[in-house]
């Protein structure tokens, strides 16, 4: 579904991400750790087109999407959930996904009423404005208006930050209910524990490199990474 | 209000207030119309600094070129037939100027700072005053109107120009047309969110781009059928594009920045406080305006109506 | 050293905080918990002066402090990071915490002295406690999430608080990051005297770092405690952690 | 004092462009002696502005009015009362600061594009005032020919006289740009909220700040009617300010030197080119766009990356060798 | 003459013009242009000493600041011998403040503030335009014969408005003490919509009204009076309201029955002199000249005959040479008064109408006020200056 190879990213001069490659199967959800600063913020942003790499190639479906615009790929298939939420302060919740809205590409896709089941919390404060809810809330909904875009592939960055317990279950629940229905998912997270319990395989990034890659077992068995990186 | 310097004009005035209620309501009126006419042309502005946050300064030289285009296409075409297709070809004609900017030069700097676009729209103004002296020449231009729409009739014994009637048809017309526009669009919504995060609204699959670029020309349009409905009441010069520029910043500024219902209600403030205005205290016409934004700041900092700014 | 006495605050018919009810005493590391829009943000707003409250009294070390504005509440000792990551994005990591530094040393005022050789030592030792000190010279903007999050508890720091207001500060980061932090947290509190009031969702962060534990539902105080009491309470399991 | 706050090489630098500054009057041409003082009078005006918009992060849009009050009040000193000149000379900056503050105060409880709106009313409102008080301040003719003691009244003697006051006045600046109270200024741009939550009273700091710039932008316009000898409404029309602002966006506003800069070209611009062509203007708006599309940061912006690329290259290698290591 | 006799000069004689050339006030600049190289076009033929006299142009943008800059330009720079123009009086008055103390001549030409020669006025500084003291004189012979008593007064909120109607109302009232000044309205220069003002004032019932406004407002105001039908209901009186600049965009829509003033309209005189100036310059151009170019292209008639007096290019001989200088001009004989360098001109009150011969309204039952009737005299100018 997602292929990257050896991306090269930069900020203005700084050079973050040093050959990046990874793949990312139909109907799979992989997950991305790696210390603060590792860069798995830039490798999704890179991927969304919003800091272009400037070397190496990304494809998706096959495709290749280096270049191209974000609105694109958003219209391709892509949903990118910013790990700082990026509310649209000024709109109500329901405008927020409201402006989301696209048409599935089968079948009845997404709307309001159902990224409400997932999130009944939404529900009640569907005309609050976006920039007083609480941090939580504002997650959810930035969840939830990726959803909106009946996405293929969901880029999904820093989802379970500021989620209550309870509500990092439900979510893993949904995550999975989503994957059942055929949503590929690439995640980045701090929360390792949830997201080895989401994932099929992992990537481990640091300093902008790929540092190991495999199944979750081969991640959880390995002991320098569980040193390293895992902390549990 | 008293500015004590007045006085020394070293005129006696014997000013005395004879006016009626019929007097009222015709200065009512006259006010509105003036109202209707700074809609349309604060609507256009209003609407891009809404959804480009730009504060075009340009705004004012758009206008200009619609007054400009609509005295050749009123002096070629001639007589009523030139002023109804001045009313069509105008503002066309100004919303073209504002798509080739807006495609070849503006579209590059959305990214920027909000004040790099100023400083751009005011070197658009810069070079679109000298392209209409280069055009047009420096000479005062007149138009006529449809002879339809000429001389005045008497209400409440006061003549009342034809001409306003006309402009307060039009103003509401405009008004519709805006509204069924930005809730079609939903032009509005995106503007918000822009306003916010225009990368993100672009990661949503919304081309932010286009959007901007309808938005900008329906602001020129506006500018330009503001210029056009205008250009048969006063000489058209270069420097309408000063004149007009700042009044209607500061219309859409106390209606609220970016709010197209704000560019109404700042309109209306400024049209009828400034027919009553020079009823009752003529001599100092001059500083209404600026009297009127400071009084609504200070009551509401934030305009009338809810900004996006 | 902080009482919060039966607040209230609506956002139009809506309650946010709803005679809430919070204790906190000198040295002590205390933690509210809650769900998602419980009003735990709100609550510290009130605390910290971003918000007025409706009703209710907030005293600090024994004056009325409800009401006053951000900064008064600030020079008399309390300061506070954002769940929300809310920096200088175009300032330097270094210059951030300065600022804060020059504010608590009352230097914001002085004109004609060099910032850049002021309180040069308290923000370099600031930014070592944090393990930040390797992007002093970084635009702050152009940091990753969490060390951004990271710099947010250290210009709290830099107010040499005495009550430290922590709104979710380990959101964000890696575990090892958290624990760090946490621990550098809970050095502060001792070394320095600080008290801490903070937020959280990570429970293990929650009850291996917290003296007591407040917990909000729905604007109210459900119970303030210690964490052995919190934990066996119905009403909390129920409402909030869940298993 | 400046220990630690500007390096070695710019300060040769900038002592080198003094020294030559102060070399110049006799050598060349009286004309150019007039514009490049005409440029320094201007230069402090936009530093002056560039204090609230580049540091403070205000959207002054009607800093002319200050550099106008400024210039009318030495004008009306002088021209109206026999107080001594120097008394005008600090009554002028003085007076401006005074009306900085009545409308600062205002201002303050307003942000950004109101803020700048309002100001723009008030400013206008005291614009009125000038044009319209025609028994003192001689209406839009304004007051010319205001006398200057005459050691200032050759055009060299102003030349360096005004040359002296930007130095001294620059160095002022600079100081507060570097000082804890420029810092935290800057802060306040970026983020007034949080600048709130670390004990910063943001209003009274704002406050401050318009009333120092415009205490400069009053010196600015006592320059003015050195070199001038005259004043009138023009200097407070907002299409003036407007041109001050868009001199420091121009010269890059988040720089020192970028308003000298941008004062420098947009003066040269209009005179220079105002010599083969009427149409100067179209000219400049050309120029100017091609600024923007390719020198983003602005004139000074530009310079300083590439004086710095040398900085950039160690941090990249650096980086490189941490990934390696 | 004494030209003949001359030593010849090698370099031509420079003359600087600063002016206008954008925005509303550059249509009275272009045409003050057009006059002037007609003008020169004349004397060059012959030659000035044995040389030609020569221009170069700058554009103040009517900002004074700007004009200030492009004189010292001139003079410093380009060394221009003398410096002509400008439609705005503050950069007239800033400039003539400058060239007092460069010593080098100024010859003001339309703009029309009466301290230029007057309050403000010195060795170096002419003017060959009329100004408001004139113009108000002028409007006050001929509304004190009329019956009106109450008075409103309208206009520009500016100098030059305020002036004129000090001028005319200080100079009606010492004339016809009965007079009442009802009331005023002052709007702001280019003011695009001034029906609220009309109606305003016809609400208040004077008996005639005095609009002092200029340039593009004049138009405006033309305007509305037409569309409101004002001047059906009240007479108005409007200085300068007869130029040609104003009514010829007009068309047949102007106003018909405004008063007005002008100190020159191609159409009157209707003498030989007038007529040949007229068709020369309605070849070169294409228009009939207005009143700027008149001013202009008598004023480099002034320069010729006074570098021609002076016999050399020293310029306190050319100085003295203009003081008292007597020209044929268009209009007649046009002296430059000695005591204030005031050009002495002739006012023409008239009264729009359509006529055939034209399409667009002109003045007629023009009444001519001869040029000493019309100013200050030079007791009054010193007394002025004295203050
Ligand atoms: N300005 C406001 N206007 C309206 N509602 C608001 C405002 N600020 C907060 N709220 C609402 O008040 C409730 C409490 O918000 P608060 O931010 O305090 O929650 P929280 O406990 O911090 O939650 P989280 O754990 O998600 O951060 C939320 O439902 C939020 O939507
Ligand atoms: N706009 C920017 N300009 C310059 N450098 C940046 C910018 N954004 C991020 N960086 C740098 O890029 C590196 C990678 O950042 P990134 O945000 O991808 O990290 P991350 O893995 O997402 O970390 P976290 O878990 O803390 O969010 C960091 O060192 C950061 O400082
Ligand atoms: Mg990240
Ligand atoms: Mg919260």
């Amino acid at each position: 579904m997602l292929e990257v190879e050896g991306i090269h990213t930069f900020y203005g001069l700084s050079h973050i991400l040093f050959g990046v490659s990874l793949r990312v199967e139909q109907g799979e959800v992989v997950c991305l750790l790696g210390r603060n600063g590792a860069g798995k913020t830039t490798t999704m942003k890179s991927i969304m087109g919003l800091t272009p790499p400037k070397q190496g190639g990304i494809r998706f479906k096959g495709e290749g999407i280096v270049g191209k615009e974000p609105y694109l790929l958003a219209r391709k298939g892509i949903s990118y959930v910013p790990d700082d939420r990026r509310i649209f302060a000024d709109l109500s919740v329901g405008e927020n996904l409201e402006i989301a809205m696209r048409k599935a590409r089968v079948g009845e896709g997404w709307n309001k009423e159902k990224v409400y089941e997932i999130f009944p919390a939404l529900k009640d404060i569907e005309s609050r404005r976006g920039g007083c809810l609480s941090g939580g809330e504002q997650k959810m909904l930035a969840i939830a208006r990726a959803l909106m875009g009946n996405p293929e592939l969901l880029l999904l960055d820093e989802p379970t930050e500021g989620l209550a317990p309870v509500l990092v279950h439900a979510l893993e629940d949904q995550i999975r209910r989503l994957r059942e229905a055929g949503l590929t998912v690439l995640l980045a997270e701090q929360n390792v524990r949830s997201a080895l319990r989401l994932s099929d395989r992992g990537y481990i990034i640091g300093n902008g490199q790929i540092r190991y890659q495999g199944s979750i077992e081969e991640l959880k068995e390995n002991e320098e990474v569980r040193k390293k990186y895992l902390l549990v | 209000m008293q500015l004590g310097f007045i006085e020394e004009d070293g005129f006696q005035m014997e000013y005395v207030l004879t006016f009626g209620p019929s007097e009222l309501a015709c200065q009512l009126l006259v006010g509105l119309s003036r109202s209707m006419l700074l809609f349309i042309v604060t609507a256009g502005l209003s609407l891009v600094l809404g959804v480009l946050r730009v504060p075009n300064i340009a705004h004012g030289s758009l206008y200009m070129i619609g007054a400009f285009t609509a005295f050749t296409v009123s002096t070629v075409v001639g007589g009523a037939g030139g002023f109804w297709l001045s009313l069509i070809v105008a503002p066309l004609a100004v919303a073209l100027v504002g798509l080739v900017a807006e495609r070849i030069l503006f579209c590059h700097l959305y990214e920027r700072e909000h004040l790099m676009l100023l400083l751009f729209t005011f070197a658009l103004m810069l070079i679109l005053g000298d392209l209409v002296k280069i055009i047009w020449g420096a000479e005062y231009r007149s138009v006529t109107t449809a002879s339809l729409l000429q001389g005045s009739f008497m209400i409440f014994g006061l003549p009342f120009p034809r001409y306003n009637l006309f402009l307060l048809i039009m103003g509401p017309l405009v008004a519709v047309a805006l509204w069924l526009f930005v809730s079609k669009t939903k032009i509005g919504r995106i503007s918000r969110a822009a306003a916010v995060d225009r990368e993100m609204v672009g990661v949503l699959g919304i081309n932010v781009s286009w959007v901007f670029a309808t938005a900008f020309v329906i602001g020129c349009l506006l500018a330009g059928l503001g210029g056009a409905l205008i250009a048969p009441t006063v000489s058209i010069t270069l420097g309408m594009d000063h004149t007009i520029i700042i009044e209607a910043f500061l219309i859409v500024t106390i209606g609220g920045l970016g709010n197209m219902w704000g560019a109404l209600i700042g309109s209306l403030i400024f049209g009828i406080t400034h027919s009553f205005g020079v009823m009752f205290w003529p001599q100092f016409a001059i500083v209404f305006p600026y009297v009127a934004v400071v009084i609504v700041l200070l009551l509401r900092p934030r305009g009338m109506l809810k900004s996006v700014w | 050293m902080l009482q919060v006495e039966a607040v209230d605050k609506s956002f139009g018919d809506f309650m946010a905080v709803n005679r809430a009810n919070l204790t906190v005493g000198k040295g002590e590391l205390v933690a509210v918990i809650g769900p998602n829009g419980a009003g735990k943000t709100t609550l510290f707003n009130l605390i910290t002066g971003q918000l007025k409250p409706d009703r209710g009294r907030i005293t600090f070390k024994e004056e009325d402090i409800s009401g006053l504005p951000p900064y008064h509440i600030c020079k008399k000792g309390v300061a506070r990071s954002f769940q929300i990551v809310n920096i200088f994005p175009r300032l330097t990591v270094f210059e951030n915490v300065q600022v804060a530094v020059l504010s608590q040393q009352k230097r914001s005022s002085n004109l004609f002295r060099p910032a850049q050789n002021l309180a040069v030592e308290e923000t370099n030792s600031i930014l070592e406690d944090v393990a930040l000190s390797d992007k002093i010279m970084d635009i702050a903007g152009s940091l990753s999430h969490g060390d951004q999050k990271i710099l947010e508890i250290a210009i709290a720091l830099g107010n040499e608080p005495e009550l430290l207001v922590l709104d979710e500060p380990t959101a964000g980061m890696s575990p090892e990051e958290t624990f760090a932090t946490m621990g550098l947290i809970k050095k502060l509190a001792s070394t320095r005297g600080l008290t801490i009031l903070f937020c959280e969702h990570d429970m293990e962060v929650v009850f291996s770092f917290a003296q007591s534990i407040m917990v909000m539902h729905q604007g109210r105080t459900l119970i303030q405690g210690k964490p052995e009491e919190v934990r066996r309470n119905k009403e909390v399991q129920e409402a909030y952690l869940g298993d | 004092m400046f220990r630690g706050i500007i390096d070695l090489k710019s300060l040769w630098l900038i002592g080198a462009i003094f020294i030559i500054l102060l070399i110049l009057p006799p050598i060349i041409p009286r004309f150019y002696t007039y514009i490049l003082t005409l440029i320094f009078v201007t230069a402090l005006l936009a530093m002056s502005l560039n204090l609230c918009v580049g540091y403070g992060g205000m959207f002054q849009f009607h800093h002319g009015v200050f550099y106008g009050v400024g210039a009318y009040t030495v004008a009306l000193m002088l021209t109206k009362t026999s107080l001594p000149v120097w008394v005008g000379f600090i009554a002028g900056p003085i007076v401006a600061a005074a009306v900085g503050l009545l409308i600062g105060w205002f201002c303050v409880r307003l942000t950004r594009l109101y803020f700048g709106m309002l100001q723009i009313s008030l400013g206008s409102l005291i614009w009125a005032i000038a044009f319209r008080w025609y028994t003192l301040t001689g209406g839009d003719d304004g007051i010319h020919g205001i006398p200057m003691p005459s050691l200032l009244s050759s055009l060299n003697s102003s030349y360096y006289f005004i040359l002296i006051i930007l130095v001294i006045c620059l160095i002022v600046l600079y100081l507060i740009v570097k000082s804890p109270f420029g810092r935290t200024l800057q802060a306040i741009r970026d983020n007034p909220e949080r600048c709130e939550a670390v004990g910063v009273n943001v209003r009274r700091h704002q406050l401050i700040t318009i009333v120092i710039a415009t205490f400069f932008a009053g010196i600015a316009g006592v320059l003015f009617v050195v070199l001038e000898h005259s004043v009138f409404p023009d200097l407070m029309f907002w299409v003036l300010s407007l041109e001050a602002f868009i001199m420091c966006l121009l010269g890059g506003w988040f720089t020192f030197a970028g308003p000298v800069l941008g004062a420098a070209i947009m003066i040269s611009l209009r005179t220079f080119v105002g010599i083969y062509t009427e149409y100067w203007t179209l000219i400049l708006g050309i120029v100017l766009i091609l600024l923007i599309f390719f020198l983003p940061e602005g004139v000074m912006g530009y310079f300083l990356e590439k004086f710095k690329p040398r900085a950039k290259e160690v941090v990249e290698r650096s980086s490189e060798l941490n990934v390696a290591g | 003459s004494s030209c003949k006799k001359a030593p010849k000069i090698e370099r031509p004689i420079k003359v600087g013009i600063i002016d206008c050339y954008s925005g509303p006030p550059a249509v009275y600049a272009n045409d003050a242009l057009n006059g002037f190289k007609l003008a020169l076009n004349e004397i060059n033929k012959e030659g000035v000493l044995g040389t030609k006299i020569e221009f170069t142009k700058r554009d103040t943008k009517f900002k004074v600041d700007i004009g200030l800059s492009m004189a010292k330009e001139l003079v410093m720079r380009e060394k221009v011998d003398l410096l002509v123009g400008t439609v705005n009086s503050g950069v007239s008055l800033a400039v003539s403040d400058y060239v007092k103390g460069e010593k080098v001549p100024f010859i003001v030409w339309i703009a029309k503030s009466d301290r230029i020669t007057g309050a403000k006025g010195h060795r170096y500084v002419f003017c060959t335009g009329e100004n408001t003291a004139m113009i108000g004189k002028a409007a006050a012979v001929g509304l004190v014969k009329k019956p009106y008593v109450k008075y409103w007064i309208a206009g520009d909120d500016y100098e030059y408005g305020h002036a004129l109607a000090d001028g005319i109302w200080n100079n009606l009232k010492k004339t016809k003490p009965d007079v009442k000044l009802i009331g005023q309205s002052w709007w702001k220069i280019g003011e695009p919509e001034l029906t609220p003002y009309i109606t305003a004032i016809l609400a208040a019932k004077p008996d005639a009204v005095i609009f002092c406004t200029g340039g593009a407002s004049m138009t405006n105001i033309l305007k509305t009076v037409k569309t409101t039908g004002m001047s059906e209901k009240v007479p108005i009186f409007i200085p300068t309201a007869t130029d040609h600049a104003v009514l010829k965009p007009l068309g047949p829509e102007g106003p018909e029955g405004v008063m007005g003033t002008s100190d020159y309209l191609f159409y009157y005189p209707d003498t030989p002199a007038n007529k040949t100036f007229v068709k020369a310059f309605k070849d070169a151009y294409g228009e009939p000249p207005g009143f700027p170019a008149f001013h202009a292209y008598i004023t480099a008639h002034f320069i010729a005959e006074a570098f021609r007096k002076a016999g050399s290019l020293n310029i306190e001989k050319f100085i003295d040479a203009m003081e008292g200088l007597t020209i044929d001009s268009p209009v007649g004989k046009v002296e430059m008064r000695a005591c204030d360098h005031q050009a002495v001109l002739p006012e023409y009150v008239g009264v729009t109408k359509k006529v055939p011969k034209y399409n667009f309204v002109i003045a007629t039952d023009i009444i001519t006020i001869p040029g000493p009737e019309t100013m200050p005299t030079c007791k009054e100018i010193m007394k002025e200056r004295e203050k």
